[in-house]
């Protein structure tokens, strides 16, 4: 039942990508975004609201018209959706989807399709500042970076780190590897493993299940003694930095990315009429991108420094670059 | 011991399969009646728990969908099959197939029809290649096609995305696949209006089959195929040219998942991708020629029960069954395929009962009519 | 008189079939006990049995005159019984000590110690005379001497009774010869031997006494001595069989096969055919006698494509065909029954109608543009069954692999045969095979000859090359070392020849 | 140059030892005459275990968790592979069909058990670092000059385990006459029957001790590299196993090179920009590298397959 009459309550269908729902990434924060609001709102699920996996990419539009017309809001996350939801908005003009990490759908084309971008340049600004700081604090001239592969997307993360790293000390260096995969774990912990042995005191990751490799080295090395850190990605990523007795964390902060944030409003917005199609953007202004609050690793001075730079974006006195080279 | 055809003891693993399917779903608590009512609307659209809701063709048409890519790939490995190898590298024969395909769409005018086909014909030679290279080096130094195959696996994850992106024109908006093909190379949907990607590709399934059957069956190539197959030695002693059949046969096994890579991309995708991982259609192929046994309608039988269990996935889950259950549904069936001599003797042994049950009737008029 | 086994109405069913029925086995000690039947007699079966392989449906086994049930080989070796297998069973790649201690082996600290057990090999080898070395790999050695390391294998393990399955199948008549002498030995070392096979001959030569088994059923034991071959053979086959093939004086028209100084190499790069010519004509059996492993293999591989051949000339109706590939110098006129028939001679998966058109099915009639014809493929299948008398259980569509060895190897001839070649080269075309089916196919084979067809028999076995050839040329060490005429010589200057102490090449034509 | 090799060489035998594992267990099973695909099946159960197990003790707050969490791993893989065993030893199963079967169920069955487990996650929880196996550099071993900076240093436990498991299985194999036996078994089984060993109990041996090493290699992949279990966490390095066995000719030390050699080249990608003349490749070409390597070095050195004769083939005691 497509068109919500007065006693149904409201209905949402969330389809993952092929990270599936457990990917301790994007997917699971969007999916938890929804499901805070659909929990709030006193729905059940698997009922009112459920998720369905997507194994390969031949599934995302045979899992997405599974749900169309027979809920209200359809949430998918990652930019590989994009022709798939285009598909699916074709055959059902009136289903309202929410695509998240897409721009590129005609807005006036697809009127029911609202396309959530982020700002992940800015937040990595932010990492960058912290990064650096942290390097400086502790004698160190290096960084790094480690990516699952180059995209467009991809490449945000990387120039704002950049900016954010050589804001602090135009003379670091940073270290940076491909590693070409989003789910092995070998190749992002050796990764690590090799930037760390080259000197970095900081990696960021941007490389989905590769990356927790890089997590777990920052963790083992931290257990073994050693003083080196890591930075999250999309989600707060502390508790899989977890060393000693399982309290503390290799996870400096992280580069949040508030898909949670994205479906909970969509959702809340369908449930109340306000929900529009078009693009919006969330940017560190608003919220949608940014670090946890709680950072328990980063020292005062350092928090200070990230707070400095997040006022500055804010207030539009520094601009972070979609793309950036160092000259 | 009776001969049992391979379709029976098909049957018997299917029904077994989705027995045990249904225990499962008994056992996590669920409701066994979304299993079968999640079946049921995969193969007709038809909610049997919700008879109200309208019945369209989209979740026939997903069904059919999925078997295409995976009764290409299941041909695939039947075909190597039976000339004695095992062709492990469909992944690879894939993505080469899907690119060469997006290359050609993209790179190439030609008008339509024509395009597509020669779109299909890039694939295919593409895939034919990839098969290549275990194919010689199996027939001509004696190396273990296994394990060329799967570093061919991987070889062609990383080659075709070099190539991609060097060669191809991406979509500046992701810069993680190319831009749409051109509109004369794609593989339209077959019924424009139901929101299912089921598109002409399946044409190339059918003519796969029947071409997978006539060379096996029917002509003296496959005659010498399955010769080589059975005893590389005796054929070799008969004059055949084992060699070439080897390395032929992967060509052609390649080619099937060539085409499977390019329906792909021209039906389904309509741009080039950029891979960081299998999609497994290669796998899926080697469950569907196995419990296919390696020949053409059961290659198709099994394509479209295979078909079933993937686009049943999303109804599955729909209907709050878990999407694993498929999966053990399949491993169970796979399983009972590999272990088709106890199949069988069970299958006497009812059989065995059912004649001696025969006799004794025959036997016990015999004695009224004494 | 005590016996070493009894073997008491013994009955064996398997599934449709009942290949041993109530039959009754009385071994006495200290002898060798022959044991005689055409193919699928049963002797393998009731073996099997003796040894713990299987499990017999009824009857009494009784050892040393105690009644005992041999569950398994472990059984029957902790009770003396040993047994050479029909199919030997030896591990390639394993050394000839290896093979012998396997499952037995002399452990120091729980390794295996192979010093003393190659000792204690050396040891026995001396003892009966058969000289093998201990660490020689078993894929590096002939198969006589496998044989001899089967027979180690039950001495090591001090077995006294000791079963030989076909034992001389495989064997050069020398290495029959030896192997003979190696029983009657160990019988003088106090071993009692049990011997299975269709050879009169050796039976008369080895044996004490000789039980006959047909059709699963027993017979009768008789004592060789007094028994002429004549009489077991009738007991074997249930008729009168003539051991001696009829055939006329040869005609012997023009060359159809002259070998011209061939050389080919082995699979280990040395030089296993030297030299080699050799002339075939039409109308003529010329047999290639030679201990196995002195080039035979080799030398057939080298004329009909499986292996390269280094330098020299094979012309076949004055073409030469030595750089042609396997297929076109079958095409040029070359029919050809190999040595080994499961592995070369048929695809044991395919249907017997299948195996028929091997050579044939890519030529009109039996297929138009590539495609199969399966109906001329039937006829045809049809009219050589009738032909040649080959029987199975469903006629043209019984897979090969169901079929016996016998008839196996008729379909092979038949196939052959019919393909109307000018050269038929036949390699050891009655190995395994009974009597009545060896009978069947020297006929054929003279047939074929009358005919007008050059044959090239290459056999190990004497007899046949005796029997059938008209010419005879010995091979030693890769090169011709005899060449005479049937009728102007013997056995005994054959062996000579055979064994490199005599060169007579003289019946060059 | 030297010292970028010190660099990579702990982190390619870190790669190394999950695949020399598996490959292990292949070989315990292709000597006894049945071939094993199952090992990447096998090795998801093992990492799925293992995990569990270190979840299960990290909660209790019980020691030596990682340790049993080797040994429940090893154990579940030999229990695990009993399904391959019983279609291959008994009921005459074509292996690879089975082994197929096996495969798959590893899959579902760990995910659909990961449901039951963590509150319908498709995945495990997070262990702590702490409880993960850690690089350390052996002592006075790691003073050696050159070999103790690439072996000794910056080394897991883990790997240290493989070498051992890797003379064990050499010693096993070839100088004991368990040993001898198996090979017996997957060279021809009826020679062995003939001889009086049970070919059926020895490869149910074999299977096991296979199965058991596959599941440690799967525990080992995920104690080393990942802080929890998902679908992806083996992502299809059984069969880069079954690879490095067949690279590794059947061989306890064939299988210990072609193991770091993949090892080694999967490092090399990524040390590939810090190599003069290598910096300018695509990045692509470094994942390619291993794959297309293990071609050209199967190509050089084809010709002598070392193969079990009778693997794959299925043993009927009646057979002649
Ligand atoms: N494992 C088996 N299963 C079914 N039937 C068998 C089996 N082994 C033997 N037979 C049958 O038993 C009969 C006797 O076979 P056996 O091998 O004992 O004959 P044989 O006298 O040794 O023949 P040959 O001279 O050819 O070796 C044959 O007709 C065969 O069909
Ligand atoms: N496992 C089996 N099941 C059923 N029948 C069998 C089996 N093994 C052998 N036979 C039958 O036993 C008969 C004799 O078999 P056997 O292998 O002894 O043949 P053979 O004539 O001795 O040939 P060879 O020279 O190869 O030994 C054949 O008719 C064959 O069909
Ligand atoms: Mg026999
Ligand atoms: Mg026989």
């Amino acid at each position: 039942s497509g068109t919500t009459d007065d006693t149904a309550s409201v209905t949402y269908g969330f389809v993952t990508d092929t990270g599936g729902i457990n990917d301790r990434s994007f997917n699971q924060t969007s999916w938890e975004g929804l499901k805070r609001y659909c929990e709030e709102a006193g729905l059940v699920e698997n009922q009112d609201y459920s998720y369905v996996i997507s194994e390969k990419e031949s599934d995302y539009v045979p899992n997405l018209t599974g749900f169309a017309g027979q809920r209200d809001l359809i949430v998918a996350a990652g930019y590989l959706f994009e022709g798939a939801i285009a598909e699916t908005a074709d055959q059902y003009p009136e289903q309202k989807m929410l695509i998240i990490d897409v721009e590129s759908l005609d807005v006036d084309k697809y009127t029911n399709v609202q396309q959530a971008v982020f700002n992940e340049h800015e937040g990595s600004y932010l990492v960058g500042v912290a990064a650096a700081k942290m390097a400086e604090k502790a004698g160190k001239d290096t960084v790094g970076f480690i990516i699952g592969m180059e995209s467009e997307t991809m490449n945000k993360f990387w120039a704002g780190y950049q900016q954010g790293v050589y804001s602090v000390n135009p003379n670091m260096t940073i270290l940076y590897d491909n590693v070409n995969d989003f789910s092995s774990q070998e190749k992002g912990k050796a990764a690590a493993s090799k930037q760390y042995d080259a000197g970095a005191y900081v990696i960021y990751h941007a490389a989905g299940g590769s990356g927790m490799g890089a997590i777990s080295e920052a963790a083992a090395r931290r257990e073994a003694g050693e003083d080196v850190w890591v930075i999250g990605v999309d989600t707060d990523q502390y508790e899989y930095g977890k060393y000693g007795d399982g309290t503390q964390s290799a996870v400096l902060t992280s580069m949040l990315k508030r898909v949670d944030t994205a479906a909970y409003n969509a959702a809340k917005a369908v449930a109340e009429g306000t929900f529009e199609g078009g693009i919006v953007r969330y940017s560190l202004a608003d919220g949608g991108v940014g670090i946890p609050d709680e950072n328990p690793n980063m020292p005062d001075d350092v928090r200070e420094a990230v707070d400095e730079a997040y006022n500055a974006i804010k207030d539009g006195t520094v601009t972070v670059s979609e793309t950036y080279v160092k000259e | 011991m009776k001969k049992h055809s391979q379709l029976k003891i098909s049957l018997v693993a299917v029904g077994v399969g989705f027995l045990f399917a249904f225990l499962v779903v008994i056992v996590a608590g669920r409701n066994p009646l979304n299993l079968l009512a999640a079946i049921i609307k995969s193969i007709s659209g038809f909610n049997i728990l919700r008879p109200n809701e309208p019945v369209t063709l989209v979740n026939t048409l997903n069904w059919l969908k999925y078997a295409v890519p995976i009764t290409l790939t299941g041909l695939s490995v039947g075909f190597a099959y039976r000339t004695g190898l095992f062709n492990i590298g469909g992944e690879g024969q894939i993505l080469v197939g899907g690119t060469a395909a997006a290359a050609v769409g993209l790179l190439v005018d030609l008008p339509p029809i024509i395009h597509p086909i020669v779109c299909l014909v890039a694939g295919a030679l593409a895939g034919a290649v990839w098969g290549m290279v275990p194919g010689i080096l199996k027939a001509y130094r004696k190396i273990n096609e296994v394990v060329i195959c799967i570093m061919m696996n991987y070889i062609g994850l990383y080659a075709t995305s070099w190539f991609t992106r060097a060669c191809l024109p991406i979509d500046p908006a992701t810069n993680a696949r190319t831009i749409d093909l051109k509109e004369t190379a794609v593989l339209g949907k077959v019924f424009e209006n139901v929101p299912s990607l089921f598109n002409w590709g399946f044409l190339v399934a059918i003519i796969g089959i029947v071409v997978f059957w006539f060379i096996m069956e029917k002509t003296t190539f496959g005659y010498s195929l399955r010769a080589t197959g059975f005893n590389m030695e005796g054929a070799r002693f008969a004059g055949m040219k084992v060699e070439k059949n080897v390395a032929l046969s992967m060509m052609i096994s390649g080619a099937f998942c060539g085409l499977a890579g390019a329906v792909l991309i021209l039906g389904e995708f309509g741009y080039g991708r950029i891979q960081t991982s299998f999609d497994n259609f290669g796998f899926d192929g080697i469950s569907v020629a196995l419990v296919g046994g390696s020949n053409a309608i059961g290659i198709l039988l099994s394509g479209l029960l295979f078909g079933l269990l993937k686009s049943a996935s999303s109804n599955l889950q729909m209907m709050n069954i878990p999407k694993e259950v498929s999966e053990l549904a399949q491993a169970v069936i796979i399983y009972l395929i590999a272990i088709q001599y106890v199949v069988i003797l069970l299958l006497d042994k009812f059989h065995g009962k059912k004649d001696k049950k025969l006799i004794s009737e025959n036997t016990e008029k015999g004695d009224d009519q004494l | 008189m005590t016996y070493a086994i009894e073997m008491l109405n013994i009955t064996k069913d398997f599934p449709g079939i009942r290949a041993n029925d109530n039959v009754t086995l009385r071994v006495k000690e200290n002898t060798v006990h022959a044991l005689l039947g055409e193919n699928g007699a049963g002797k393998s079966t009731i073996m099997s049995i003796l040894f713990g392989l299987y499990q017999p449906t009824s009857g009494i086994i009784k050892v040393r005159g105690k009644e005992v049930t041999i569950s398994n080989p472990n059984v029957a070796n902790d009770l003396g019984i040993g047994m050479v297998h029909q199919h030997f069973k030896l591990v390639d790649c394993f050394t000839v000590t290896e093979n012998i201690i396997l499952g037995k082996e002399p452990t120091k600290n729980g390794i295996v110690d192979i010093k003393s057990a190659v000792k204690k090999v050396k040891e026995l080898s001396e003892l009966y005379g058969l000289n093998v070395d201990p660490n020689a790999k078993i894929r590096d050695i002939t198969v006589g001497m496998q044989q001899r390391v089967e027979i180690l294998k039950m001495l090591y393990r001090n077995a006294d009774i000791l079963i030989f399955d076909e034992p001389t199948a495989v064997l050069t008549p020398q290495e029959i010869h030896e192997l003979m002498h190696i029983m009657r030995n160990l019988v003088k070392e106090g071993k009692t031997i049990l011997l299975i096979t269709h050879k009169l001959k050796e039976i008369k030569e080895a044996a004490d006494e000789c039980t006959v088994l047909r059709k699963g059923k027993y017979i009768g034991t008789v004592d060789v001595k007094t028994t002429s071959e004549q009489e077991m053979a009738t007991m074997m086959v249930g008729r009168d069989v003539s051991f001696t093939v009829e055939k006329s004086e040869a005609q012997p028209k023009e060359n159809i096969l002259e070998i011209k100084d061939l050389n080919v190499k082995d699979s280990k790069g040395l030089y296993a055919v030297k030299n080699f010519s050799l002339n075939v004509h039409a109308g003529e059996i010329l047999g290639l006698a030679g201990i196995d492993g002195n080039g035979q293999t080799e030398l057939v591989y080298a004329l009909t494509g499986l292996c390269k051949a280094e330098s020299g000339q094979v012309l076949l109706k004055g073409k030469d065909i030595l750089k042609l590939p396997i297929k076109k110098r079958l095409d040029s006129g070359m029919a050809h029954v190999p040595e080994d028939r499961h592995k070369h001679g048929l695809i044991l998966d395919f249907t017997l109608k299948e195996n028929f058109v091997i050579h044939c099915y890519n030529k009109p009639p039996f297929s138009k543009h590539g495609i199969l014809q399966p109906k001329v493929i039937d006829e045809y299948a049809d009219k050589l069954i009738e032909q040649f008398d080959v029987r199975s259980g469903q006629g043209k569509d019984t897979p090969a692999r169901s079929m016996s060895g016998g008839n196996q190897q008729k379909a092979i001839i038949a196939r052959e045969i019919d393909r109307s070649c000018d050269l038929l080269l036949v390699v050891q075309p009655t190995r395994g095979l009974d009597v009545g089916a060896i009978e069947y196919i020297h006929k054929r084979i003279v047939e074929e000859r009358d005919k007008g067809r050059a044959i090239l028999l290459v056999s190990f076995e004497l007899d046949e090359i005796m029997n059938l050839s008209d010419r005879i040329a010995v091979i030693h060490d890769g090169e011709l070392n005899g060449l005479v005429y049937r009728k102007d010589t013997d056995e005994n200057e054959l062996g000579l020849m055979m064994a490199g102490s005599i060169k007579k090449v003289e019946a060059v034509i | 140059m030297m010292e970028l090799i010190y660099q990579m060489f702990p982190l390619a035998l870190m790669m190394a030892t999950p695949l020399i594992l598996g490959a292990l267990g292949g070989l315990f099973s292709e000597r006894a005459g049945i071939v094993n695909i199952a090992i990447d099946g096998t090795m998801q159960v093992g990492a799925f275990l293992a995990m569990v197990c270190v979840l299960i003790f990290e909660a209790n707050g019980w020691p030596y968790a990682k340790w049993v969490a080797l040994l429940v791993a090893f154990i579940g893989g030999a229990i695990f592979i009993s399904i391959h065993a019983i279609a291959s030893i008994h009921f005459k199963a074509d292996q690879t069909v089975s082994g197929t079967a096996v495969n798959v169920l590893a899959g579902g069955l760990t995910i659909y058990l990961c449901q039951i487990m963590y509150n319908g996650a498709r995945s495990t929880d997070t262990i702590s670092a702490a409880q993960g196996f850690a690089k350390f550099n052996i002592p006075f071993l790691s003073d050696i000059p050159v070999i103790g900076r690439l072996l000794f240093t910056n080394v897991y436990a883990t790997t240290l385990l493989a070498f051992a498991l890797i003379v064990v299985s050499w010693f096993v194999i070839y100088k004991t006459p368990f040993g001898l036996r198996l090979r017996s078994c997957g060279e021809y089984p009826q020679a062995s029957a003939s001889m009086g060993i049970d070919v059926v109990k020895m490869r149910w041996i074999a299977e096991l001790i296979s199965g058991g090493l596959s599941g440690l290699a799967g525990a080992v992949l995920v104690l080393t590299t990942a802080t929890f279990y998902y679908s992806g966490t083996v992502h299809g390095l059984g069969f880069v196993a079954v690879a490095t066995l067949i690279f590794g000719q059947w061989s306890p030390w064939g299988v210990l090179g072609a193991g770091v050699f993949f090892g080694f080249a999967q490092v090399l990608g990524l040390y590939s920009s810090s190599i003069p003349l290598l910096e300018n490749l695509p990045s692509e070409f470094f994942s390619m590298f291993p794959y297309v390597i293990t071609i050209v070095a199967l190509v050089l050195f084809s010709g002598r397959s070392m193969a079990p004769k009778a693997s794959g083939e299925i043993y009927d005691a009646g057979k002649r």
